[in-house]
């Protein structure tokens, strides 16, 4: 068995050349597993895409081959929100409720823009409907690799915002949004029904406080379930929201971001809101959601508790968590090498793996450099 | 209505309004010790002190010892406050909207001491202690750029660093957009180009702009000629007095002489007087021309913003010829291609770190991370800046320098460029930028390597002042 | 500058969300029922008034907090709060009579704390008059949590319509192919009108069984429901009171048991031209801000002893500041101005405070300061309604929700 | 700048009938004995059962005396006398208030000021006897203001002090502080070329500035303009030998720039924020006329309180005196009372009304008792203060001997919203009685009139000197439908 030192390794890909489902040992100087725990030394054992076993004493299998790593392992991050792969196909302008369209159906899962999400360490996406009208549909959870589906449909979108108004066709008020959405679950069919019952969740798209109050009573009036996506401050009705049970998507956190929105993504971690991070791709750069992330810790959020918010609630958020966003047996080997600390934005993902399989190294050069540092 | 107020009076607490300036920290003698000082990117002092007094860096060492009554602070890491050399933090909204600013609009009279405070003190925390804030950034011209300190509540004298840090003036083409990653921070109103310039405009600003410095220059070379006419004129004129006075009976005889002539030639006498000879004319004094002479003769630094490759290109070729002109290029998403003419003229190439996603088509192509450490390794010096238009984004900065650093740029580059590199380019090295005895006291103490987003600050000093510790 | 960062912690004081034990000392208590007291007590408990007795206080070992100033009053009540934002009213129709305005209100909007500051403590909050038949206005506390299901007095209070040129204003004929809705709402006084008669008698003729607004319009008509119209001038004040006429006269109503509507008159400017034909039919009005030079919207005119006029004409009035935040415009400025044009401060007092309630049909909460009532209180300065008094402290159901901070002496209000 | 002949007709109709009711109007020799109920003096305590006289157009004596046979008596003792207030800066009642020439500092706004502007008649009615008229702040360096009383047929008339002041702008709507503060600088440093080129020229004997004299139509011969004067006041900088050059050669355009730079005139500078504020200071005390300078503030310049105080500089407050910002954390509005401020840093403050008719300079006095300023603090800084602003003060302010005979008649307490001004007595003329006042009724009991519609909505004069935009009578009630935040 020849180990390949990932600090050696060339830039191009093919030069770690496994069949999909060969047998790979991972052995990093610490192991984010997801699930809170930070393992040191440790290995992961790869084969048939899924994960075989995480340990610091596992025995590397026989024929398997090894990649060393004086670094970070991770899971794949998630972006939850964003339209790579469907942009412009995520809305049907002249329409504003639509309750069963599928973004799914409208996905090209070869997209360039994927590559993109990849090499920033996402292995997967959450490709949601547009906000511009009362409902767009079905949102769906993809890999950022051939379009592989983890989830579809994955929420139901219900727009609280003022997006979905207009001033020349209805709805032009609140009111009016408000009176549509309820129509949908008076006498509930099709996707509303699953929505209703509980099987669906749903995605409820806010942006004021006051959208996230209108969301929260419509919720608790129809017994939906899901997660609020779009409010800078929902933070700062956490009360509100742990009662209600919804989990919360954070938009993207950009540069200059207020400390007050950062303070109140603090405020949902001690509540003990399960949250995560949208995107916003591909109107945002890949590297944004780390960005996000990398602003709020430094404002006072925990780091697992971020990490998880890219990671492990993400996929709890997606309705995946049985399939990606932790490193632990069974699971799908979505992982990322990091040259650094994760949340150190100067680090970079030097190895990403989706399915088990090698997808991205554009880090390897800088990753030289950093080990030689 | 008189027994109202008498019982306003009677009745009211007469706790006082309490409308005193904000408690600004006093200088103080302190001495620093830490781990790790960083003189300058490149140069660190290992268990070294660093001893502030008056406002002032008067040693770094190894061996100093806390003077009577010295404060003392203990530190990991220790290196010079970030510049932030593109920065919004300090001037007035107003300012960095304006879009028809001339060559001698001075920046300092737009800036805003008395708004966001808290933006200050957020980026005072982030280790960013200085700024160089610029008067329409978006406009053609910009004027007179001014480097600020960031802690509230200084004087004037202390709060301004450089009152003309640099010219400013843009190629045509606005920064890109960067979707909902920039937000705009309230009363900052942002009035770029009225309409998305194509080729046709990119070309004729960077004309307007080398025409601009063309007539600098003439204005330089018509001043320099008319000190010299000047020269002459007054020795001439010297002269003639000097002669007159010693062959005075010469000069009668002379013009008698030329009287006779005169008359015997029937012409009429004509006396001959030097003194009207005509005293030379200044040139026109204009306050515009003044300052283009000053960019021309290198006096300061000309900022061009300039994203495109073919406005770089035609900006290189424009001023080819100005030998002495200390071009800056801020921006440079396409600069790539141009780097190793940049490299050889030793123009520095002010970039703008910041992750835009697919806004324009264009954009995304254009605007990529790895510029930094591309043109980095092809020789060319780099500034690290965060975009002059949103003046929440200062305090961003070392994240945004860490970007750069995973996208190729080496840490000490990174580092380099927000701190002595930045105060170079703009003329302040000699005042802030590295640790060296005799320059201000701008610096930052840390709990780990600088631009490591999971580093914090414990401790910044603004010249001398104590403004940010782990308790506030 | 700390400057602000003091006026900070004055706000910060309204923040405690418990209602308080409170006594509140004042040389003048203004009940709003005739009987006043010089130098009284009023008791708050449980977000209450507990007690409302004379005395100075000296002798007072009750545990509450004590607040002093120079008068209190009930808290302010402006019936004519118009909400601003245009996503209140839903244009796609121009009669949406069971929209509800509350849906589209925001609890963290800073108007709030503008009322508070001006003493108002209720309001009908109403869409923009972008309708003819804009949809279900709502009253509710300025004060309170930050939800406006848990601040309101009285949902679905009033429907709320217009009169006049403003439901018309901006609509267009539709050259060609129509573009939007806009092009089939009405463009003139007359369509307005006729669009209120068509609802009515649909409603009363059953001809209007889909639409989702019927039984709000029914409810109206029977009166269990007041009708709030607003009408500038005379020519729409007389409209809306003919129409009325007409649905109390014509037999279809009276089949339909719907010919009982209560219209109430809302910025009737003009109101003083007519005030007989506003008395005969026993129409309340509430009056606009007024005018600092004589007109004001839709052009009407109106003069500054118009409250004195219907006073006299025994017309109900309630007077209005449309919500403004302006220190000059707020409705204890518009009580005064009512004075300078001749009425007594008994009757500027109720026309802020008991007349609107009992316009909302919230009287048994509040208008008065009495035993028993919410505890909304105003703390004033000085004499209420005078310029120079300004408002001290504002109490809302028990809650210091307002506390005045003076540029002079630190704390406008003694504790 | 040109009176509009259709509203200048309209209002002449208005305005005959305003002076046809009062006959004392014309009493011109005017022995006036004024008895009332009680003398607010502001000069010392109030007297009850008072008597003023007036003679000549200046009172002559204030006291408890009893009658005096030879003058004509008003006897009210039911009323209240009061001194007229004092404006200390308006850009109304004016044709145009600007005009778009940046650096106009020969502009005068007394071919501006329109004496039939119903802004007068509102100021009568409101008891504001003495207005500083300034030209709005459309410009850099504007035209001179004039003091006026709000009673005349002609300018003359009305004038108390002419060329009271310039007014130069530090903040011009679209424009940045900074480019706004160049463009002032810029304007001074002109006016010191054009002084030194004078002087270079005379040496080499060109006569260029004589001719543009003439051209100008000023006569360099006359002895007033022919003699120099070396340059005065305390300017940092100098133009040495101007005593080489005859005044009158100096351009009219730049006359009084030099003035104002010599000290020999005011200058109103409008600051609309603490960041204009810095400016207006630093460029005074560049050009040597902060000692002559008043900052009319606006916006959020109670910031630079601190360094007005320490200039020393007197300020005349915006209308609107509570100043309201959003914290920029909570993002929840925080109101400033500016008088409050300025009366801490023991800076001298007047106060500006508002553009309406109903809310005059009581109303701000009275705004201010209630926001906790002492009652005789807050009716100075609407009397005494602007008069001695306006270097008026031996004249205006209080009712005292030597004064002018400006008295108001008012039915009650000054500062009360149910009080009105009864009569007004100018230069010792009865000149309005409102119980002839048709506007009053007008408003107070809708009596319409014939031209009403222009009374009402004609407003032109009614102008934001901010923008110079028109507000209409309505503007008021418009506010409260003013978008949600």
């Amino acid at each position: 068995m020849l180990p390949i030192l990932l600090a050696f390794a060339t830039a191009t890909l093919p030069a770690i050349s496994l069949p999909a489902d060969g047998p790979l040992a991972i052995r990093a100087k610490f192991v984010w597993t997801g699930g809170g725990r930070v393992l040191e030394n440790a290995t992961v054992v790869i084969s048939g895409g899924r994960i075989q076993a995480v340990g610091t004493d596992i025995a590397i299998p026989e024929g398997a081959e090894l990649i060393e790593h004086d670094g970070y392992l991770t899971a794949g991050m998630i972006a939850l929100h964003g339209a790579t792969g469907a942009v412009g196909e995520t809305q049907d302008s002249t329409r504003t409720v639509m309750p069963e369209a599928r973004v799914g159906l409208a996905l090209d899962g070869r997209a360039r823009d994927f590559g993109l999400l990849r090499d920033a360490g996402i292995t997967s996406i959450l490709v949601t409907p547009d906000a511009s009208g009362v409902t767009g549909g079905t949102s769906a959870l993809v890999k950022t690799l051939d379009g592989i589906v983890l989830r579809d449909p994955a929420h139901l979108s219900l727009v609280f915002s003022t997006d979905a108004l207009s001033s020349n066709r209805e709805p032009t008020s609140k009111s009016g949004a408000l009176a549509l959405l309820n129509a949908l679950f008076t006498e509930p069919r099709g996707v509303a029904a699953e929505a209703r019952s509980g099987k669906l969740p749903c995605l409820f798209e806010v942006r004021e406080r006051e959208d996230v109050g209108r969301a929260l009573a419509f919720a608790a009036e129809h017994e939906l379930v899901g997660t609020l996506h779009g409010a800078w401050l929902s933070g700062e009705m956490s009360g509100a929201i742990a009662k209600s049970g919804l989990s919360v998507i954070v938009p993207v956190l950009g540069v200059g971001t207020p400390k007050r929105v950062l303070d109140a993504v603090a405020r949902l971690e001690k509540d003990g809101i399960v949250f995560g991070f949208g995107l916003d791709a591909p109107w945002n750069h890949a590297d944004a959601m780390r960005f996000s992330a990398a602003l709020c810790v430094r404002a006072g959020l925990g780091r697992q508790a971020a990490w998880q918010g890219l990671t492990a609630n993400a996929a709890k958020i997606a309705g995946a968590a049985a399939r990606t966003g932790r490193i632990e047996r069974g699971l799908d080997a979505d992982l990322c090498l990091w040259s650094g600390d994760p949340l150190d934005l100067a680090s970079r993902a030097s190895l990403v793996i989706i399915g088990g399989q090698p997808v991205s190294m554009n880090g390897a050069a800088s990753a030289a450099k950093e080990s030689q540092r | 209505m008189h027994t109202n107020v008498g019982w306003l009076a009677l009745v009211l607490a007469a706790g006082s309004a309490g409308a005193q300036e904000a408690a600004m920290p006093a200088r103080e003698t302190i001495l620093v010790r830490a781990e790790h000082v960083i003189v300058r990117p490149g140069h660190v002092l290992d268990g070294a002190q660093v001893l502030v007094r008056d406002g002032r860096i008067v040693a770094v060492g190894t061996d100093l010892e806390a003077p009577e009554g010295a404060r003392v602070i203990e530190g990991r890491w220790v290196c010079a406050g970030f510049i932030d050399p593109w920065s919004a933090l300090g001037v007035g909204g107003d300012s960095i909207g304006e879009a028809n600013a001339t060559a001698a609009t001075r920046t300092v009279d737009g800036l805003d001491p008395f708004n966001l405070d808290h933006l200050r003190r957020e980026a005072l925390r982030a280790g960013v202690t200085s700024a160089r804030v610029q008067l329409g950034p978006q406009a053609r011209i910009g004027g007179l750029g001014a480097v600020v300190r960031l802690a509230p509540g200084l004087a004037h004298e202390e709060f301004v660093v450089s009152d003309a840090s640099n010219l400013w003036m843009t190629a045509g083409l606005s920064q890109p957009t960067g979707g909902q990653f920039i937000q705009a921070s309230e009363g900052v109103q942002v009035q770029g180009p009225e309409r998305t310039p194509d080729p046709f405009d990119r070309a004729e600003a960077v004309d307007r702009i080398v025409s601009l410095l063309q007539a600098g220059k003439n204005y330089l070379i018509a001043q320099n000629e008319h000190r010299h006419e000047l020269e002459d004129w007054t020795k001439k004129i010297a002269e003639k007095d000097a002669e007159l006075d010693k062959e005075f009976k010469k000069a009668k005889k002379d013009r008698e002489k030329a009287q006779k002539d005169a008359e015997e030639k029937g012409k009429k006498f004509e006396e001959k007087k030097f003194k009207d000879e005509k005293k030379p004319q200044a040139p026109r004094f204009d306050e515009d021309n003044e300052v283009l002479a000053r960019a021309i003769d290198g006096r300061i630094p000309l900022l061009v913003g300039a994203e495109r490759a073919a406005e770089i290109r035609a900006l290189l070729a424009g001023t080819k010829e100005l030998g002495r002109l200390r071009l800056v290029i801020a921006g440079g998403s396409e600069a790539g291609s141009k780097a190793a003419e940049l490299a050889e003229r030793r123009i520095p190439v002010l970039v703008w770190p910041m992750p835009l996603g697919r806004v324009r088509p264009d954009e995304l192509d254009g605007h990529d991370l790895s510029l930094a450490g591309r043109l980095a390794s092809a020789g060319v010096q780099i500034l690290l800046g965060s975009g002059g238009r949103d003046p929440a984004a200062t305090r961003d900065l070392p994240l945004l320098a860490g970007l750069a650093i995973a996208h190729g740029l080496s840490r000490d580059d990174a580092l380099e460029a927000v701190t002595i590199g930045a105060a170079r380019a703009l003329d302040v090295a000699d005042r802030i930028g590295s640790i060296e005895a005799g320059k201000d006291a701008d610096l930052i103490v840390l709990d780990g390597p600088p631009l490591e987003t999971t580093t914090n600050v414990r401790f910044t000093i603004s010249s001398g002042r104590v403004v940010v510790t782990p308790e506030n | 500058m700390t400057f602000l960062s003091v006026a900070l912690v004055a706000l910060s004081v309204a923040q405690d969300a418990e209602p308080r034990a409170w006594t509140i000392q004042v040389e003048r208590v203004y009940t709003g029922t005739g009987r006043n007291l010089e130098k009284g007590l009023v008791l708050v408990s449980a977000g209450k008034i507990s007690a409302v007795t004379p005395g100075a206080g000296e002798e007072d070992d009750r545990p509450n907090d004590v607040l002093k100033a120079y008068a209190v009053t009930a808290g302010l009540v402006d019936a004519g709060v118009r909400v601003t934002n245009w996503q209140s009213v839903e244009q796609s129709k121009e009669v949406t009579p069971h929209l509800r305005v509350a849906d589209t209100l925001d609890p963290f909007a800073l108007d709030w704390d503008r009322q508070l500051r001006g003493g108002v403590t209720t309001v009908l909050a109403s869409p923009v008059d972008r309708n003819v038949i804009g949809g279900l206005s709502v009253v509710l506390k300025t004060g309170g949590p930050e939800s406006i299901a848990d601040r309101t007095v009285k949902a679905d209070a009033v429907l709320r319509g217009s009169m006049g040129s403003e439901p018309s204003a901006g609509n267009h004929p539709a050259f060609g192919r129509p573009t939007d809705f806009f092009s089939r709402r009405p463009t003139t006084r007359m369509g307005v009108e006729w669009e209120w008669r068509n609802a009515f008698f649909d409603t009363a003729l059953n001809l209007n069984e889909e639409d989702p607004g019927r039984a709000t319009l029914v409810a109206a008509l029977q009166g269990k429901l007041p009708i709030f119209i607003q009408a500038w001038t005379t020519q729409d004040i007389r409209t809306a009171v003919f129409l009325r006429e007409e649905v109390e006269s014509r037999p279809e109503f009276a089949a339909a048991g719907m010919n009982t509507p209560r219209f109430v008159i809302d910025a009737a400017a003009e109101a003083w031209k007519e005030p007989q034909l506003l008395a005969r039919s026993q129409t309340p009005v509430v009056l606009p801000p007024f005018p600092t030079a004589g007109r004001t919207r839709e052009n009407s005119q109106m003069a500054w002893n118009v409250a004195k006029v219907l006073k006299d004409a025994g017309v109900p009035f309630a007077l209005s500041s449309h919500g403004s935040g302006d220190v000059e415009q707020r409705l204890a400025n518009q009580a005064g101005y009512a004075m300078a044009g001749g009425l007594g401060f008994e009757d500027a007092l109720a026309a802020v405070t008991s007349t609107p309630a009992r316009l909302l049909g919230v009287e048994d909460r509040v208008g008065t300061l009495e035993v028993g009532k919410d505890a909304d209180l105003v703390l004033w300065s000085g004499e209420p309604f005078q310029p120079g008094t300004r408002v001290v402290a504002t109490i809302v159901d028990g809650v210091l929700r307002y506390e005045g901070w003076n540029a002079v002496q630190g704390a406008a209000i003694a504790r | 700048m040109t009176t509009t002949m259709k509203r200048a007709t309209c209002a002449a109709t208005l305005t005959a009938a305003f002076l046809s009711l009062s006959p004392e109007a014309r009493a011109g020799d005017g022995r006036l004995a004024i008895k009332v109920g009680r003398i607010v003096t502001l000069a010392g305590p109030d007297i009850e059962n008072g008597t003023i006289y007036i003679e000549g157009g200046r009172i002559v004596s204030v006291g408890t005396d009893g009658g005096r046979w030879d003058a004509e008596v008003i006897d009210h003792p039911e009323l209240t006398a009061f001194p007229g207030w004092v404006e200390a800066h308006s850009t109304r009642g004016m044709d145009r208030p600007n005009e778009n020439i940046e650096v106009a500092p020969f502009l005068d706004v007394r071919d501006s000021i329109d004496p039939i502007n119903f802004y007068f008649e509102d100021c009568l009615r409101q008891g504001v006897l003495a207005i500083n008229v300034q030209q709005g702040n459309l410009c850099a360096i504007g035209g001179q203001g004039r003091v006026v009383k709000p009673f005349g047929l002609t300018i003359e008339d009305m004038t108390l002090r002419p060329s009271s002041g310039l007014k130069i702008a530090i903040a011009r709507p679209g424009r940045s502080r900074a480019l706004q503060a160049q463009a002032v600088r810029r304007a001074f440093r002109d006016l010191r070329q054009h002084l030194e080129k004078l002087v270079q020229d005379k040496k080499e004997g060109k006569d260029t500035a004589r001719r543009e004299a003439l051209f100008q139509g000023r006569d360099p011969d006359k002895d007033e303009n022919k003699k120099g004067r070396a340059m005065e006041g305390n300017a940092p900088w100098k133009v040495a030998n101007l005593e080489s050059i005859p005044r009158g050669e100096v351009d009219e355009k730049q006359e009084p720039l030099l003035r104002l730079v010599e000290g020999k005139m005011m200058a109103f500078v409008a600051c609309d924020g603490a960041i204009s504020v810095v400016q207006a200071l630093d460029i005074a005390r560049e050009n040597g006329f902060l000692a002559n300078t008043v900052l009319v503030l606006d916006g959020d310049a109670w910031k630079a309180a601190d360094r007005i105080a320490e200039a020393g500089v007197p300020v005349v407050l915006a209308p609107q005196l509570l100043h309201v910002d959003r914290d920029p954390i909570t993002g929840k509005e925080v109101e400033t009372f500016v008088p409050g401020i300025f009366r801490e840093k023991k800076v001298r403050f007047a106060l500006q009304s508002l553009n309406s008719s109903a809310q005059s300079l009581w109303f701000q006095a009275a705004t201010c008792v209630g926001y906790g300023i002492p009652r005789d603090e807050a009716i100075a800084a609407a009397t005494k203060v602007p008069a001695d602003i306006l270097r008026l003060g031996d004249r205006l302010g209080s009712i005292e001997k030597g004064k002018d005979g400006n008295i108001l008649l008012l039915n009650g307490d000054p500062l009360a919203v149910t009080t009105s001004v009864q009569f007004v007595v100018l230069d010792g003329n009865v000149v309005y009685d409102r119980s002839k006042d048709v506007r009053v009724r007008q408003i107070l009991e809708g009596v319409e009139q014939p031209n009403a519609s222009a009374v009402d909505s004609g407003d032109g004069d009614d102008v934001d000197p901010h923008s110079g935009a028109s507000k209409g009578g309505d503007k008021k009630s418009g506010a409260s439908d003013k978008k949600k935040d």
